[in-house]
C-alpha cells in the first residue's frame, strides 16, 4: 500500500500553453501551404499555378506570426537571440542534440524561402512589377533554379512542420514521449489545413477550376491519411492513450478533430453539393478548426496532471 | 576525501571565474569560460561571530555572518568546529536567519490602554517609566510583611512567566530583581 | 579541471527533518512558496509535494505499513538535482545556458537562460521549474559559489545525521559500497545504490536506497530524452515521403489523363 | 528534575548525546529523539551503525521509530507498568549487576517497619493524609545506627549545622535477603508487574516486551552498557517524575549509571531550560538548587533554614556556604552576619505558587501585574481559554517577544473575541508590548541539555526599539532603585541594597545599542572573594563566613579568573571535548563517573573505561573530570562519626546523597517507589490497584477545567500531544518564519485507518476534537503509524496532535491547549498533556453551530 504515489506527480509540465498551440498551428499551415503550392508549381500548368501561387502568400506572414508567438512565450523574451547566438563566447548557437535549436534555425531558413515565394506570388498577381524583382522571382520559380529552390524550400517546410512533433517526442511527459507519430501527425494536419486555406483563397474562376479539383483531391488524400495517422497514433500511445483520448481532451479529439475536422469534410468531399455552393468553404473551415484542436489536444493533454501545468 | 568542513572558517571569498569544458552537444567548442554570475558568497562575506542555536537544548554551535558595512546579519549556519553538531543544524536552526531578518518582526513599542480595541505606538523610554511606576504602585499597595504570624516580605500581586529561551545572565538578574521585589509567582517553561 | 565532486545521500540515516531543504533556501535566499500553494497536503509529513523553482531540495515521506503493522517502515528521501553525467536538461537546452562546471556539476547560467522551459520536461526526474519572478530555470547548483571557495554545499553541512555526504564521487562510491555491505549485514535486505554508471552514465548526486527506486518515485531506468529523437526523426522523414508522394499523386494524376488535352491546347496554341 | 535528583543527587542529564554513541543498547522512551533533538540523534545513529540496538517505545511510529532497530507500541500514560515490568524481569531472572547494586545503591539498606508498601495498602504507601493529600515521609526512614559525632569542636557554621542535624548510618544487609531491605521491598513492590500485565495495561504484545527486556539485560553488566533517553513523553504526566524514577532504578540495577554509553539522557526542550532551572526563574528554588524559603517548613530565620535544608552528610553539608555566598552576592557589604546576610528580606512562599496556581490567583484577581517574557501561555498554557480569561483580569501586563504572539493579542484576536463571546472593551488589562532582540543580537550563555554552558557573541544590533531582555531588566532595576531611593521602609531594604550598578553597559563596546555587561553578570554568578573581588576557580573555595560571594555555586569555575570565560572555550575533540564550553559541576561531562570503576578503583572493563584510580599519582584520572574527591583513595574507609564527605567511603560514587549511593528507595511527594496510577482522563480503570489515580496529584476545579475521569464514554479515545521537528513549542519562534510555516502549514490530527474508517474520515478532511475544556479543529492525517491496542477484551484507539499552532502568525490554526487539562503532579505540578481522552468528530467547529 503506497498511498504516496510520488512517481506520476513527480515529473513537471513545461506549461506550454496557447502561444505554443498557435505557433504549432500557424507553422503547420505555413509549411503545408508552401509545400502544396510548390508541388503545384512543379507539376501544374501555367494556369494551375495561377491559383496555387496564392498559397505562397501564406508562408511569410505566418512564419513571422509564429516567430512572434515563440518570442512572447519565452519567460525572458528579450533574450530570444540567445537561440541563435552564444554571447558568452560570441559564436553561433547551433546544437544538433535539441530539436528546439534546429527548429529555430529551420524557422529562419524556411522564412527565407517563404519570402522568395511570397515575392513570386506578388509578381504573378502583378502586384510587384519592378523588373529586377520579377526576374529574380521568376528565375527561382520557373527558371533553371526552380527545382533546386523549391525542393530546398520544401525540405525546410517539411522540417518546420515535423520538428515540433520531434520536440514533443524528445521529452519525458509520457503522453508526448510514448509514440513517435506526433511529427507525422503534425505534418499531415499542417498539409490538410494548409490546403484548406488555399481552397478558401482561390477565387471562383473557371480557368482555376482544374487546379481547384486537384487541390480538393489532395486535401481529401491528406484528410484520409490524417485519419489513419491519428488513429494509429492514439493506439501507439499504449497505456498513455488516456492523456489525449479520454476526458475533456478525449471529447475534443473524437468529436471536434475527428468528427467535425475530418469525417464531415470527407463526407463533403464525397458529395460536393451537399450544401450547394458553400460546401467547399465549409469543409475547409472545418478542416482548419480540426487542425487547431488537434494541436490543442496533443499539446495540453499530456501536460495536464503534472506540476506547473 | 570530502572537502574538510573546517575550510569554512578560512573564507577566501575569491570569485574565480571557473574555466570549464562545456560539452555543447554536437559542436565541441574550445573550453568555455564559464561566466558565472556574481557569486553569492561575496555578498555573504562579512564578520563571523560564533553563536549558539536558540531552539532546542542540544546547543548546536552556529556561525553568524554579518555585513561589515550595514551591520545586518546576512547568513547563519552551523559551526563546523563545534563538537556538539559538527557544523550541522536541524530545520529550525537552519531557518534561524529568518528569526533575525523577518518583516513580521515587531520593532516598535506598543501600548494598549485598558479596554482599547487597537494598539498605539509609544516611545521606549515612556513605556519603561510607566512599567517601573506600575511595579512600584502594585508592590507598595499589595505588599505582605507577615502572614499567619510569620515574617514573609512577599508581594503576591506581581507574577512573571518565561525564561527558558533566554540567556543565563538574564535569568540570573531577573530572578535577583524579582525576588528582591518580593515576587513569589515566578515561573518558566520548565513546568510545561 | 577540479575533481568530480558530488554527494551521497544515504537514506538509511535520513530522519526526514528537512534541515537540508531549509539550509538550501537560507543560502540561496529562496522565498516561501506562493501563499496559495502553502497548505496541508496529507502526504504524510511532506507538505511541499515536489521540487519547484523556490524549493531545490524536497524531502519525500513514504509510509510502508501492512495491515497488522508487523512489517512497518517509514522511508525518507532528500531529493534534489542529480547532476547527471548525461544530463537531459543540458542536452535539450537550446541556448547552452546549462553548462558543465569545473566541478563536473550541472549549473544553470542565469544570464543566458531565456526561460523556454524545455529543460523542465527534459529532466527525467522532474527537478527543474522556471521561476515566474526571475524568468529563468531554477534548480540545485550544488552550491557552485561555495565550492569555488572550498566549502561544501549548505545542505551537506546542515544534515544533522551526515546522511548527505559531500566529496569526490569515486571515494563516495567506495563509502556507499561499504555502507551497503554493512546495512545488508544488519538486515536491510533490498538496499541498493541508485546512480551508478548504469543510470544516465552515473549520477554525481547518488543515493543509497532501502527499497526499489519507484517506491521513492525515482524512475527505474531513466534515459536521455534524445533516446526518442532519432526514432522520431525517422518517422517524420517517412511521413514526409508519404505526404510528398500523396500530394504529388493528387496533383500529377490529373495531368496524366489530360495529357492529351494539354497537348491539344499546345497544338492549338502553336 | 526531582526524578533524577532524588535517584542520583543532581537534577540533570547524566551523560552527553555524544556519549550515547558508545552505548550498546539505547532505549528511547517518552521521547521522539529524532524529531525533537535531530542533531543529537546523530550519535544514536552512530551507535546503531556500530551494531547497537536502538529500541523506540512510543504510542506512535515516529521519525525516531523509523531509525530504530525495534519499535514497540504502548498506550500513553502506562510507562511505569512497562518499566516496572522490566525491573521485575531483571530481579526475578537475576540479570542485575550484583556487585554494583550491593555497593553503589541503597538496595542493602533496611527500612523502618513503619513503612507499608502499595502491595499492602492497595495502591497507597503508609502515612497518607487524605484531606491534606500528602504523605508523612518520616514513616519511610531507614533503621539507623545511633548517631556518632566527631570529637573535635565544630569550627564553621556548616559544621555546627551538621553536628546539630546528624542522623545515624542506616543499617544494611549486604546479602540483600532481609525482608525489609530495599532490595526485597523493591522485589515485592513490582511483583505483579509481569509481562502479562504489560500486555493488559500497556497494550504491548508480550513478545515485544520480552525482546526489550532481553536486549537490555544482554547489553548491561561489566562489559556492556545501555542508556535511556527521555523527554516530555515521561515528564508530562501526573506520575511523570515517578516514571523517571523507575528508569533510574532500572539503570542502577543494571549498573549503567556513571559509565560511558550508560546513564539517562534527559532531552530538555528549550535552548536554556537547563540554565533557567539552574538559575531558576522558578517558584520553588534559588540559584544552585537551594530551596526558596517557605512558611510550611521551619525557615523562619537563616539558621532554621540552614538546619532544615542542609544535609549533615554528603555534599549538601556545604549548603550554608552556598546560601551565604548567594546573599553576599546580592547585597554586598549590606549583608553581614548581624542581619543574617539579609535572609529575612527574601520573600517566603506561602503555598504552591507554580504556573497553574499563579494563573488561578490571576483569575481570582489576586495578581495585578504580570510580566510575560519569551513565553506564550495564551496558546502554550494548558486549558488556554482559562489562561486568556485569567489574563483578562489583570490590571497591567508586560509582554516581550520578537513577534505579536497569541499572548500579546489575546484581547483582540483570540477565538472567543473573534466570535464575539468576549468584547475587547470588557478586557481592562493595560498591556505594554516591548519588541525584544533575538539570540543573534545579544551575547550571553546558554546551558544545554547536558549542563554545558556555551557563550554566544552578539552579531548585530537589534532593529528599531528592540532591546534585549537583559537590557530591559537592567533599566527596570535602575528605574526602581531611583523610585525607592529615599524610602525608609524596612521592606524596601533589599531594593536599595541590591548590587546592581556593576551591570552597567560599556558605552564603547563597538555597537550602537549597548547591552548590560554580561561578563560582570557571569562573574557574579561564578563567585569572587569579597575582599579583593578575585574570581573563584572552584566551589571548594566558597566559605560560609561571608568572605566569599557567588550567584550560583554550581557554576563556579566557569570564570576561574578575570580573563578566561570557559563558556567561550572552543577546543573540541572527538569524545567528551572537555575544552569546549563548561559543564557544571566543575566541567564533569558524565556525572557519577566514579561508578565506572569498581571498589578498587579499576574500570569495570577495559572496553568501558572512563575514570580510574592512579596508584602512582594517588589521584583519580581518566577521560572525564572525576566526579569524586580528587585524592580520596577507593579503599578509604567511611568515618561513622564524620560529616559531609568524610561520612562516605572511597567507593560511594553518588557524593550528593547523604549516604553516597543511588537512592533506589528515595522519598518523593507521591512515594518512595514508583507506582502505576492511571492518567486523570483514562479510558480504563487501574488494573493494579484499587487506588486509581495519583493520590497526591493537584487538581484545579476552576472555570471549565473539568476532568473526564475513568471510562467517560463521551470521550472514548486516548489523545497524546507532541512536537514536530519543523516547529518549536507553541510556535512563536517558527510559525512566523516563512521557511518553517511552509513545511508544516496546518494543524493535523493523526488517526489510525481503523478509527478513521469507523468515523468515515479520509486524509485531508476537517475534524473537530472535543474535551470538557474546549474544542480544536484540524486536518485529518490517516496513517498506520498509529494503531488501536488491545487491553484484555477492550480495543482502545489512540489519536495524536502536535502542539504548535495558535491563532496568530503565518501558519495559523487551533491551539490544542484548548483541549488540555490543568492538573499537576505532586512534585513539580507538571500537567498531563501526554495522555488524556477526547472525542473526535468529522467537520469543523463552526459547522456545528
Amino acid at each position: 500500500m503506497n498511498p504516496y504515489d510520488y512517481f506520476t506527480h513527480q515529473l513537471n509540465s513545461p506549461s506550454w500553453h496557447w502561444e505554443i498551440i498557435w505557433y504549432f498551428f500557424v507553422a503547420g499551415i505555413a509549411a503545408g501551404s508552401y509545400i502544396t503550392a510548390s508541388i503545384a508549381q512543379l507539376t501544374g500548368s501555367k494556369a494551375e499555378t495561377g491559383g496555387s501561387v496564392r498559397g505562397y502568400l501564406l508562408g511569410l506572414p505566418l512564419v513571422m506570426i509564429g516567430g512572434f508567438l515563440l518570442i512572447i512565450d519565452l519567460d525572458r523574451p528579450e533574450r530570444f537571440l540567445h537561440m541563435l547566438w552564444y554571447f558568452p563566447q560570441n559564436i553561433p548557437m547551433f546544437k544538433a542534440s535539441t530539436p528546439m535549436s534546429l527548429g529555430g534555425w529551420a524557422l529562419g531558413v524556411f522564412g527565407m524561402f517563404a519570402a522568395f515565394s511570397f515575392l513570386y506570388a506578388l509578381v504573378r498577381m502583378e502586384k510587384v512589377t519592378t523588373p529586377v524583382l520579377v526576374k529574380f522571382a521568376n528565375a527561382l520559380h520557373e527558371g533553371p533554379f526552380a527545382k533546386v529552390n523549391l525542393i530546398l524550400g520544401m525540405l525546410a517546410a517539411f522540417y518546420l512542420a515535423t520538428y515540433t512533433g520531434v520536440l514533443a517526442n524528445t521529452s519525458h511527459l509520457p503522453g508526448w514521449a510514448a509514440s513517435p507519430l506526433i511529427p507525422v501527425l503534425f505534418l499531415v494536419s499542417g498539409m490538410s489545413a494548409g490546403m484548406a486555406v488555399m481552397v478558401l483563397m482561390t477565387p471562383k474562376k473557371n480557368e482555376l477550376e482544374e487546379y481547384m479539383h486537384k487541390l480538393e483531391r489532395a486535401d481529401t488524400y491528406m484528410i484520409l491519411f490524417e485519419l489513419v495517422v491519428l488513429v494509429t497514433f492514439v493506439a501507439s500511445l499504449g497505456r498513455w492513450w488516456y492523456t489525449v483520448g479520454s476526458g475533456l481532451y478525449g471529447t475534443l479529439l473524437w468529436v471536434v478533430v475527428v468528427g467535425l475536422g475530418l469525417l464531415v469534410p470527407l463526407a463533403m468531399k464525397w458529395k460536393p453539393n451537399l450544401l450547394g455552393q458553400r460546401t467547399a468553404v465549409v469543409s475547409s473551415i472545418l478542416v482548419i478548426i480540426g487542425g487547431y484542436f488537434l494541436r490543442y489536444v496533443v499539446i495540453l493533454g499530456p501536460q495536464s496532471g503534472y506540476n506547473g501545468f | 576525501m570530502a572537502i574538510s568542513r573546517r575550510e569554512f572558517l578560512k573564507r577566501t571569498g575569491v570569485a574565480a571565474a571557473g574555466l570549464t569544458v562545456a560539452s555543447i552537444g554536437g559542436l565541441d567548442v574550445k573550453p568555455v569560460q564559464a561566466r558565472v554570475n556574481s557569486i553569492k558568497l561575496n555578498a555573504k562575506k562579512g564578520k563571523q561571530y560564533p553563536s549558539v542555536c536558540p531552539y532546542c537544548a542540544i546547543g548546536c554551535g552556529m556561525i553568524i555572518t554579518s555585513d561589515e558595512q550595514t551591520g545586518k546579519v546576512i547568513n547563519i549556519e552551523g559551526n563546523p568546529d563545534s563538537p556538539v553538531n559538527l557544523g550541522s543544524l536541524c530545520p529550525k536552526g537552519a531557518a534561524a536567519f529568518q528569526l533575525v531578518e523577518n518583516p513580521h518582526r515587531q520593532t516598535k513599542v506598543m501600548y494598549r490602554a485598558p479596554g482599547a480595541k487597537e494598539w498605539q505606538a509609544k516611545p521606549l523610554d515612556w513605556a519603561m517609566e510607566q512599567v517601573a511606576k506600575r511595579v512600584k504602585e502594585t508592590r507598595d499597595k499589595y505588599f505582605v510583611e507577615t502572614y499567619e504570624g510569620k515574617k514573609v516580605n512577599m508581594n503576591p500581586a506581581i507574577a512573571s512567566l518565561g525564561g527558558a529561551t533566554m540567556e543565563n545572565e538574564w535569568n540570573y538578574i531577573w530572578l535577583k530583581l524579582m525576588r528582591n521585589l518580593g515576587v513569589v509567582n515566578l515561573e518558566n517553561q520548565a513546568r510545561i | 579541471m577540479a575533481e568530480r565532486v558530488g554527494m551521497l545521500i544515504d537514506t538509511s540515516t535520513c530522519i526526514g527533518c528537512k534541515a537540508c531543504g531549509v539550509a538550501c533556501k537560507e543560502w540561496n535566499e529562496l522565498p516561501m512558496a506562493p501563499e496559495d500553494k502553502v497548505e496541508f497536503k496529507g502526504l504524510s509529513y511532506d507538505n511541499q509535494g515536489h521540487l519547484s523553482d523556490t524549493n531545490w531540495r524536497h524531502v519525500k515521506f513514504i509510509e510502508q505499513f501492512n495491515e497488522d503493522r508487523s512489517d512497518s517502515r517509514w522511508l525518507f528521501l532528500s531529493d534534489s538535482c542529480k547532476h547527471c553525467q548525461q544530463a537531459g536538461c543540458m542536452e535539450v537546452c537550446p541556448t547552452n545556458a546549462i553548462i558543465r562546471t569545473e566541478f563536473d556539476t550541472v549549473f544553470i547560467d542565469h544570464d543566458t537562460c531565456i526561460g523556454c522551459r524545455y529543460c523542465v520536461t527534459g529532466c527525467p526526474f522532474g527537478v527543474i521549474q522556471v521561476s515566474d519572478i526571475k524568468g529563468t530555470a531554477q534548480k540545485c547548483t550544488l552550491c557552485y559559489d561555495r565550492l569555488q571557495v572550498g566549502e561544501q554545499p549548505a545542505c551537506a553541512q546542515a544534515c544533522p545525521t551526515d546522511c548527505i555526504e559531500f566529496g569526490e564521487v569515486d571515494s563516495l562510491m567506495k563509502l556507499a559500497e561499504g555502507r551497503e555491505k554493512l546495512l545488508k549485514s544488519q538486515g536491510y535486505d533490498n538496499v541498493r545504490i541508485y546512480g551508478k554508471s548504469d543510470i544516465l552514465g552515473g549520477l554525481n548526486v547518488f543515493y543509497l536506497l532501502l527499497d526499489k527506486p519507484d517506491v521513492y518515485g525515482l524512475p527505474e531506468n531513466p534515459q536521455l530524452p534524445q533516446k526518442n529523437m532519432m526514432k522520431s526523426y525517422t518517422f517524420s522523414i517517412a511521413g514526409m515521403v508519404a505526404t510528398g508522394v500523396l500530394a504529388l499523386l493528387a496533383f500529377r494524376s490529373r495531368r496524366m489523363s489530360h495529357k492529351a488535352d494539354a497537348d491539344q491546347d499546345q497544338d492549338k496554341a502553336v | 528534575m526531582p526524578g533524577l535528583g532524588t535517584s542520583f543527587g543532581r537534577g540533570g542529564a547524566t551523560q552527553t548525546p555524544r556519549d550515547m554513541a558508545e552505548s550498546d543498547c539505547i532505549v528511547i522512551m517518552g521521547s521522539n529523539f529524532a524529531e525533537n533533538h535531530p542533531v543529537g540523534f546523530r550519535w544514536v545513529l552512530r551507535a546503531r551503525d556500530k551494531g547497537a540496538r536502538v529500541i523506540h517505545i512510543d504510542p506512535r511510529f515516529t521519525r525516531t521509530s523509523a531509525m530504530a532497530t525495534d519499535y514497540v507500541p504502548m498506550r500513553s500514560g502506562t510507562d511505569i507498568v512497562f518499566l516496572g515490568a522490566l525491573i521485575h524481569y531483571v530481579l526475578t531472572n537475576e540479570k542485575y549487576f550484583k556487585e554494583y547494586v550491593v555497593n553503589y545503591t541503597n538496595a542493602p539498606f533496611i527500612v523502618k517497619d513503619t513503612f507499608k508498601d502499595t502491595e499492602d495498602l492497595e495502591g497507597l504507601f503508609s502515612g497518607f493524609d487524605a484531606n491534606k493529600k500528602s504523605y508523612d515521609q518520616s514513616l519511610w526512614d531507614f533503621e539507623r545506627e545511633e548517631v556518632k559525632l566527631p570529637d573535635a569542636e565544630p569550627k564553621t557554621l556548616s559544621d555546627k549545622i551538621a553536628y546539630a542535624t546528624k542522623k545515624g548510618r542506616p543499617k544494611t544487609d549486604p546479602t540483600l535477603q532481609h525482608p525489609r531491605s530495599v532490595f526485597q521491598i523493591l522485589k515485592r513492590h513490582f511483583s505483579r508487574y509481569t509481562p502479562e500485565m504489560v500486555e493488559e495495561v500497556c497494550g504491548t504484545p508480550k513478545d515485544k516486551f520480552l525482546m526489550v527486556a532481553d536486549a537490555l539485560a544482554k547489553n548491561s553488566g561489566r562489559e556492556r552498557t545501555s542508556s535511556f533517553a527521555y523527554a516530555m513523553g515521561w515528564t508530562q504526566h501526573t506520575v511523570g517524575v515517578q516514571m523517571i524514577r523507575t528508569a533510574g532504578i532500572l539503570q542502577s540495577l543494571l549498573g549503567n549509571m556513571g559509565r560511558p554509553g550508560g546513564g539517562i539522557m534527559a532531552l530538555r526542550g528549550h535552548a536554556n531550560v537547563q540554565g533557567a532551572t539552574d538559575l531558576p526563574t522558578l517558584w520553588d528554588t534559588l540559584p544552585g538548587y537551594l530551596q526558596m524559603p517557605i512558611i510550611l517548613r521551619k525557615h523562619d530565620t537563616l539558621t532554621d533554614y540552614l538546619k532544615t535544608e542542609s544535609k549533615p552528610t554528603g555534599w549538601w553539608v556545604n549548603t550554608p556556604k552556598y546560601m551565604i555566598s548567594l546573599l553576599k552576592a546580592w547585597y554586598g557589604d549590606a549583608a553581614t552576619d548581624k542581619n543574617d546576610f539579609g535572609y529575612d528580606y527574601l520573600p517566603k512562599r506561602i503555598k504552591n505558587h507554580s504556573h497553574y496556581n499563579m494563573f488561578k490567583d490571576m483569575y481570582e484577581g489576586k495578581v495585578k501585574g504580570f510580566f510575560c517574557m519569551g513565553q506564550n501561555p495564551a496558546a502554550g498554557g494548558q486549558n488556554a481559554t482559562f489562561h486568556r480569561k485569567a489574563m483578562a483580569k489583570l490590571d497591567w501586563m508586560v509582554v516581550r517577544d520578537p513577534f505579536q504572539t497569541e499572548t500579546a493579542t489575546f484581547w483582540k484576536e483570540a477565538p472567543e473575541v473573534v466570535s464575539g463571546e468576549v468584547k475587547p472593551e470588557d478586557i481592562k488589562t493595560e498591556i505594554f508590548f516591548f519588541p525584544s532582540a533575538v539570540f543573534a543580537e545579544t551575547d550571553g550563555s546558554f546551558t544545554n541539555t547536558n549542563r554545558m554552558l556555551q557563550w554566544k557573541e552578539k552579531a548585530a544590533d537589534p532593529p528599531g526599539e528592540c532591546r534585549s531582555d537583559t537590557h530591559f531588566t537592567y533599566e527596570l532595576g535602575v528605574l526602581l532603585k531611583k523610585l525607592y531611593k529615599d524610602s525608609t521602609l524596612d521592606r524596601d531594604w533589599p531594593i536599595k541594597n541590591l548590587t546592581w550598578e556593576h551591570y552597567a553597559p560599556n558605552p564603547n563596546d563597538g555597537w550602537k545599542v549597548h547591552e548590560p555587561n554580561s561578563h560582570a553578570i557571569l562573574k557574579e554568578i561564578n563567585g569572587y572573594t569579597v575582599k579583593d573581588k578575585k574570581n573563584l576557580a572552584s566551589f571548594l573555595e566558597l566559605k560560609d563566613d561571608g568572605s566569599t560571594a557567588a550567584g550560583a555555586w554550581i557554576y563556579t569555575g566557569v570564570m576561574p579568573d578575570e580573563h578566561t570565560n570557559k563558556a567561550a572555550a572552543r577546543k573540541g575533540d572527538d569524545y567528551l571535548s572537555l575544552g569546549w564550553g563548561f559543564c557544571w559541576p566543575a566541567n564533569r561531562h558524565i556525572m557519577y563517573n566514579r561508578a565506572s570503576a569498581d571498589l578498587q578503583g579499576r574500570p569495570w572493563s577495559e572496553r568501558k573505561k572512563l575514570v580510574w584510580w592512579d596508584e602512582t599519582q594517588k589521584k583519580w584520572v581518566g577521560k572525564d573530570v572525576p566526579d569524586f574527591a580528587a585524592a580520596k583513595a577507593p579503599t578509604a574507609k567511611a568515618k561513622d562519626e564524620g560529616i559531609g564527605l568524610d561520612f562516605h567511603s572511597g567507593s560511594d560514587p553518588f557524593i550528593m546523597h547523604p549516604d553516597g549511593r543511588v537512592q533506589i528507595f528515595g522519598a518523593l511527594a507521591d512515594g518512595p517507589l514508583p507506582t502505576h496510577y492511571e492518567p486523570v482522563d483514562t479510558p480504563i480503570k487501574n488494573m493494579l490497584y484499587k487506588q486509581q489515580h495519583n493520590p497526591a496529584a493537584i487538581y484545579f476545579n476552576i472555570d471549565k477545567n473539568k476532568i473526564h475521569g475513568i471510562g467517560n464514554d463521551k470521550y472514548p479515545y486516548v489523545m497524546t500531544t507532541y512536537r514536530l521537528t519543523e516547529h518549536h513549542l507553541s510556535g512563536p519562534m517558527t510559525r512566523w518564519l516563512p521557511w518553517l510555516a511552509e513545511l508544516q502549514p496546518e494543524l493535523f490530527l493523526e488517526i489510525s485507518p481503523e478509527l478513521a474508517g469507523e468515523l468515515k474520515i479520509k486524509t485531508g478532511d476537517w475534524v473537530t476534537v472535543e474535551t470538557e475544556r474546549g474544542k480544536a479543529e484540524a486536518r485529518a492525517l490517516v496513517t498506520r503509524r498509529l494503531q488501536p491496542l488491545k487491553h484484555g477484551g477492550k480495543i482502545i484507539h489512540e489519536v495524536g496532535m502536535p502542539i504548535h499552532w495558535g491563532y496568530a502568525g503565518i501558519a495559523k490554526g487551533s491551539s490544542i491547549n484548548e483541549l488540555t487539562l490543568m492538573v499537576g503532579d505532586p512534585n513539580v505540578t507538571i500537567h498531563e498533556s501526554k495522555a488524556f481522552t477526547v472525542n473526535v468528530r468529522k467537520g469543523r467547529i463552526r459547522q456545528e453551530v
